[in-house]
């Protein structure tokens, strides 16, 4: 086997090397009630050409892959990547080393996570964000535990039910052992949250929303600051279409006190859902209750500047079960491919690609609605909104689904109230053609 | 002449991203602009300037990140005996699979039928798991071995809240990973230390005084990490389940027993894999990683939604699960690693796994027999994948475990994992893992035999090291003291 | 520190591959034997051993090439600003676009129906090149530039076969690369030299006293290998022409003029292209290139075969083309490079083109102001897209250009091309390409100026460089004299 | 445009250096009678993403491309690539270098053509090898060039008609301008080169050959060898396919006196017949005749062992008109490719792979004699055979190419005297169920 370099007569000398005669020797002191019995059953062992072989047709057996267009986000979104992001990305001395413990050997990856932690803290605005999270449901989980070990005594949070309703469910998930009260906060008619419950909460530690929300919608966020901060609380704004921010003000600039949500956009395939990456950042006054890693800047014997893992002692490798995360591998690859995505960007290029997105999304969701569509918010959106129809949209989305093109999702398992809306997605990827295609189908 | 293969050579520098560019500049190729402009009608109230970041060439770019990559070590550099950490070869044919266009591309939330071979790809893995490690049933949720410890945390929090029982302690060895204690804790779980006996495995005497009916179980991890089987394990467990408990496995160190343990013959209820490690895919620098967890059939109901069901002739999600801890990522864990690992289980079958595991001991144990005579031995026993010694021997010439291992690196060595586990002071913890040949085993062992005449004839050197590396030993307080985490 | 980017680092040593290695391993996935095997009923006079070849493992064989490359310097590692060899960015999407499966696995020989798209982009290339020189033939047959000046040679052999005139003296000019006198050659010419002017280029007057009725014509190069236009162009080729000749136009420097000379109006009659220089196409540390050559109307019938015709609605392969100087290359040249070089084409559109050639002039031209206090400027004149100056300022210093040279790989730089053209002695020919931006230029610029300075100040260090670099100067006589060509 | 960093602003700064005023005037000095006329006609720039679009559009438009199984090699063969050949080859660092002519920063490069030169010449059983030609047709003229540079005042070379057409025709076109004769040697009735006419030649310089030859069958080189050498001449043997010399004697040693042909098989895809590799290997004695670059081995100032292009003296930047050849770029990256797949073969897997592809092509061979096609030649052959067939193979090849199999190719083209011929290629990377269909479609 190409992986196995030992041959024969290496064996029988290394095993000398240590007093034993046969390889099964070294396992003789596993108790013989522990050991596998038989051997395993699994497929023949296939060589690269069988196995990519087998992948073709794995692949042909995801038919929305194929597709023309998928016109849904959703918290997973198709954006161009340019060919050299995942080419530098991929170098080996990147893709193959391990967390940068030994920092002398790992200045590469360590200058490019600050990188990614300086882009990230800039392009929420915020002051500083950790090197990742495992994805952006997993970081609203630990940002609210963050905020709830910020406010000590307070055990109740509010979180809004635009939030995609896979995070709630992580947030669910993370804080079920714990003494904790999670309060939905209800979808206005125009989309956004509602506050109106805030009013009645005795401890509330957070309360975090998402902008764009599940359903595109921008929320009003420095209104929102203004009410969760006179709620005495701290403001947790989240996202997973961080594309937005090219357009729309940041979270930070309106006010949030932590900020996190999903970087999947930023040079990542959809690749069925993950990995993405976890993106989190927060105010210099809450560093030291960050999770996870961070990296930070210091000097080398001869002055020279260089880069950490620092703030060790909030992590599980120092702190064990006073960590504030259980956190370890993080995304790491996930946050330099970022961080190269956003560089490559720059500035520039993500207001660009930003507002190409809204006009794109603007564009098929006019279209829709002077084919009969209707708007069920008309608050502003970004790159998603949902649509209700008079007659049923399944036939019109079956026939475009022939032609190739997935047009969005119906609403109804995920909020009873909205069966039979539906939510869309354009980005830059779609062209005018396909939307054109949409919308005629729509009129027939 | 060094007797590693760390030789100083031109590298070149390079400045942090916003220390180039001008605005202007583009590294992205711009899509046509094939629909009218409208951002411009957007509310004022709600824009925002677009972020600071710095406009860069596709050259800038580009040399940006390779020079970067040249002052990073990866496993296709060089030997990376990073103890507990599995660093095997990443067989490039899996990147490949991974980046497949139809594998890439696909979307988490279509309807089942258009994501058959998505879901194919997951049930199998599933099953191959279960295979390997002998247990029942699997979710592949857990985006990293720390979020499957909390998925197993949550299953026995939810076990014991069905059962109507009250328990908040749970044992944890002295030996374990920091992960275990931190995600005991996270699930409300009070950690209590269990030590390990004086030949580094766990006494079942130690484990029977602990455990009682406020206790949960025990979380051990098996080979442990001072690469030691635990031998008692049977007894453990029988005496956990005795009292009612349930048995957590970390099972980050799998490499060393595939095909060779059965680990619900072993006792134990839950467990998760690491595979970035025992399944080689790559790290990253840091993840993606994946850690699936691995239960027995009484715990199955409890495993993360969705699950990934198997019909006559099509695979489907089922969300519909009560006892379920719930969701734990936002789709389904870090697939693209799911098919890597995939991708390497089919190429190696169950013989070659197999093999690999007696390798990746055979190696250990090489080293360990080969430098026993000038490290010291923290437990003199044979190990199974990884081996740990201290800088004892060493101490009396004021040379400690972080001089040499800084020294390995002038030799073009990653250094083991040092100061792991907790339980062995100045611990150096060799993981050379079955990807490494006999001829490099033999050169690294040279090497480390030279650091060890060092230590005692020239120590200054090695309180100097590393001096090949870009950078020489940073200050790690200072970056702790005054924190500059972006720039 | 200093003021160029280059420093030392980490990098590792690495033996030959039959340095490592051991029989029984190996690197490749073998395929499944699913026939009979049969090949022992082989004849046994007819059978050999097979190669001494090492037996690696995948691990082995990722390890040699990923260190080898360390040792490496590309354009993506830093500023690499060889004269004449345009070492421009090389876009990663055209190296996706050419790995596209079908093109990658598309087979030369099968019916034109079956091959429309590889037919496409090579007819569609030619129609490019032609625009973009202003010709109006071209074959995109030759796999490098020397191949295209072969061409051309053999064209111009069969143009005066055919007219059934004999001459055999071709004018050469001094400042000629190499392989325009090699070509000449190999084609029957002999080659005679066109001493270049005061000002660095031709005097039409002494092109008039060289070309006589025994001389095919002349074969030059424009912008010439000093960086400098020929601004007689027009006169010389009207000399050439009167005399019945044909002149053949080296574009080798087309990157400095496209979309700005239209080389037909210059009275070229037949002229090469380097794809793997102007149009961006990587060089791969030696090859392969591409060398299309492009002809005026009359020489077309003499294009190399197979020549791609385009029908209605189809394109197809023409072979039966008498007067053609017949195939230089078993299929249609380095098609994978064509590709390449046609993405580029796609990617950057006319302005983009022009423009390139305007900001490679200009860096140039920035370059060669900022320098000339420190170097001495071998023609005192704007330069296109390179320049070249001399080491005759650094002289009574003793210090030499390969001095100055092997300094700059410390710094982190590429060294400029050296000793050619060599009518300037000692030359030092600079061309940064469009590419490069201005704060690296400035870079360049002071670290030249220090190096400069250190030739005043240090010489010694100079001598001893490169440092940096994993080996020190290497001794070229001992190569050469006792030739070591295998290992 | 993202390849163009510069700035107005920058130009401006720029151009105000040499005193210009605006880009133009950098151009003053060239005649108005030679500029280009108006704007150059080319098609508006693509994005990426258009770019991606418009070449799958190509790929799809060649047909041949996505057939399952094109059995035909005539010296573009289709083998198994290892996924990590293309991938450390491809590394910027060899990727984006030039030819080596700094070498101290240039070892990568060296170091590995230094290997691939060893590897050649070790598996064609020569001594010295240089380190690239264009491809095999350019390699065998140049061969022959320099058997004629050797033989001195001898004008006249023998080559085989079973040597590759094209190969031939290469041949022709750089001898053309010399004043040479090239002699045909005919085909023999068992496939191999006839060459009772060398009896009737003066002043022979060369003979060459091709084993595997143009029809797969293997020479016997041992008896070429003195047959040739009786005569005074050179021998000089060439290949298509040099996996044969995994099982079949190598051309060294069988007593060729150069060796040279097309490694295309060794790592690179067929990518409609290029780029190659042009394989060139010598005795010693005549390594300083020898074409092309080549590198050799020595020392730095501190003894260290180390690589340099050398015996620079043959080649034409040092001679320019006496050189041995005019080549200058070669195909560097290819013989890197080409070393690294060898190295990954390894011997053993050489022999195995050659092993294998005899094995399926006599599989074909046999089942297709079976279901009633007749062997041109009984010789042995390699990868390679000719069948002829008693009713017209063309609606069964046409079937066939229905089913997207590609089943051999007609020799009319090539050969008036083998019209209805046809040329079979079967290697390992052809499943037998592909094998069953081609003879299961021949029975029908
Ligand atoms: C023994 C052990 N347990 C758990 C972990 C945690 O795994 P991860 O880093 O994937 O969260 C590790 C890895 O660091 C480990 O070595
Ligand atoms: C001016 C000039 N002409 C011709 C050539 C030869 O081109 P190639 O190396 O592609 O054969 C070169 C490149 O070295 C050159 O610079």
């Amino acid at each position: 086997m190409r992986y196995l370099p030992h041959t024969d007569t290496e064996i029988m000398e290394m095993l000398a090397v240590s007093g034993h005669n046969q390889v099964e020797d070294l396992f003789a002191h596993i108790p013989e009630e522990c050991r596998y019995q038989g051997e395993m059953e699994l497929p023949e062992p296939l060589s690269e050409w069988a196995l990519t072989d087998h992948f073709q047709n794995l692949a042909a057996n995801i038919r929305s892959s194929s597709a023309k267009a998928v016109l849904l986000g959703a918290g997973s979104y198709s954006h161009h990547i340019p060919a050299i992001v995942p080419g530098l990305i991929n170098r080996s001395e990147f893709l193959t080393a391990y967390t940068p413990y030994q920092a002398e050997m790992s200045q590469g990856t360590l200058q490019g996570i600050f990188e990614y932690q300086t882009l990230t803290a800039r392009l929420l605005g915020m002051e500083v964000a950790n090197a990742s999270m495992y994805d952006g449901a997993s970081a609203l989980a630990e940002a609210i535990l963050m905020a709830l070990r910020l406010t000590r005594k307070k055990h109740t949070v509010a979180i809004s039910a635009a939030i995609h309703p896979h995070y709630r469910e992580v947030v669910r998930t993370y804080l079920q052992a714990g003494p904790f009260t999670i309060v939905e906060l209800a979808v206005g008619e125009d989309g956004r949250t509602d506050f109106s419950a805030l009013a009645n909460i005795d401890d509330l530690a957070a309360v975090a929303l998402q902008s764009p929300n599940f359903f595109g919608v921008i929320e009003d966020l420095e209104r929102a600051a203004q009410t969760i901060h006179s709620a005495d609380a701290l403001f947790i704004s989240c996202f997973s279409e961080p594309f937005a921010y090219g357009l729309f003000r940041s979270p930070g600039a309106s006010g949030a006190d932590i900020v996190c949500g999903e970087g999947q956009s930023f040079g990542m395939s959809r690749s069925f859902g993950g990995p993405g990456l976890g993106m989190f950042a927060c105010r210099t006054k809450y560093q030291r209750s960050l999770p996870g890693r961070v990296v930070g800047e210091t000097v080398d014997v001869e002055g020279k500047r260089g880069y950490v893992l620092t703030l060790a002692t909030r992590e599980q490798h120092i702190r064990r079960e006073k960590a504030t995360s259980n956190i370890c591998s993080n995304q790491g690859l996930c946050a330099l491919t970022a961080a190269a995505y956003m560089a490559s960007l720059g500035g520039t290029g993500m207001r660009r690609i930003a507002r190409l997105n809204y006009d794109k999304a603007a564009y098929l969701r006019k279209g829709l609605v002077e084919a009969g569509a209707k708007l069920l918010f008309r608050t502003p959106t970004f790159n998603e909104f949902v649509l209700c129809f008079d007659d049923d949209f399944e036939p019109v989305r079956n026939r475009l689904l022939e032609k190739g093109i997935v047009a969005g999702m119906e609403l109804g398992n995920f909020y009873k109230e909205y069966k039979g809306a539906y939510l869309f997605c354009v980005t830059e990827t779609t062209s005018k053609a396909v939307l054109d295609t949409v919308i005629k189908e729509l009129r027939i | 002449m060094m007797p590693g293969p760390g030789r100083s050579g031109l590298i070149l520098e390079e400045p942090l991203l916003w220390e180039k560019g001008k605005e202007g500049r583009t590294a992205f190729s711009m899509p046509e602009q094939d629909v009218p402009e409208c951002s411009g009608e957007v509310d004022r109230e709600l824009l925002g300037n677009g972020p600071d970041f710095p406009d860069l060439s596709e050259m800038d770019i580009v040399r940006h990140y390779t020079r970067l990559s040249t002052w990073n070590f990866g496993i296709d550099t060089g030997m990376y005996p990073l103890g507990s950490c599995t660093m095997k070869y990443n067989p490039k044919i899996n990147e490949k699979m991974a980046a497949t266009p139809g594998i890439a591309a696909s979307h988490p939330l279509l309807a089942d039928e258009l994501s058959q071979g998505a879901l194919q790809v997951m049930f199998e893995l599933q099953t191959f798991l279960a295979t390997l490690t002998g247990m029942d049933a699997v979710s592949l949720q857990p985006a990293a071995g720390a979020q499957g410890e909390m998925a197993g945390m949550l299953v026995f929090a939810s076990y014991f809240r069905k059962k109507g029982e009250k328990r908040n302690k749970i044992l944890i060895p002295d030996t374990a990973h920091g992960t275990n204690p931190a995600s005991a804790a996270l699930c409300g779980f009070k950690p209590v230390q269990v030590k390990s006996g004086a030949d580094g495995i766990l006494d079942p005497k130690i484990v029977a005084e602990l455990m009682d009916e406020e206790t949960v179980g025990i979380m051990l991890t098996n080979p442990n990490t001072l690469g030691l089987f635990e031998e008692s394990i049977r007894e453990i467990t029988a005496i956990v389940h005795g009292k009612g408990g349930l048995v957590y496995g970390d099972g980050a160190n799998m490499n060393a027993v595939m095909g060779l343990v059965d680990f619900k013959r072993c006792g134990i209820d839950i467990m998760h894999l690491n595979l970035h490690k025992t399944f080689s895919t790559p790290h990253g620098g840091g993840g993606p990683g994946a850690g699936p967890v691995c239960v027995v059939e009484e715990l199955e109901p409890f495993l993360p939604v969705p699950r990934i069901v198997k019909g006559r002739d099509s695979y489907h999600l089922e969300v519909d699960c009560p006892d379920s801890i719930g969701r734990l990522h936002a789709f389904f864990g870090n697939f693209g690693v799911l098919v890597r690992a995939y991708s390497y289980i089919l190429s190696m079958g169950a013989e070659n796994l197999k093999k690999a595991s007696q390798l990746a001991v055979l190696n250990a144990n090489y080293v360990r027999e080969s430098l026993r005579d000038v490290l010291h031995l923290a437990y003199d026993k044979p190990c199974m994948h990884e081996c740990v010694f201290s800088d004892k021997k060493q101490q009396e010439h004021k040379i400690s475990t972080l001089d040499m291992a800084k020294r390995l690196i002038d030799h073009g060595y990653h250094p083991p994992t040092i100061y792991f586990p907790l339980v062995v002071p100045g611990a150096i913890m060799i993981e050379p893992t079955e990807t490494e040949n006999k001829d490099d085993l033999d050169q690294f062992i040279t090497v480390f035999k030279d650091v060890a005449r060092e230590a005692r004839e020239d120590g200054e050197r090695l309180r100097q090291s590393p001096m090949h590396s870009k950078v020489r030993r940073l200050d790690e307080t200072l970056a702790a003291r005054s924190p500059c985490l972006t720039g």
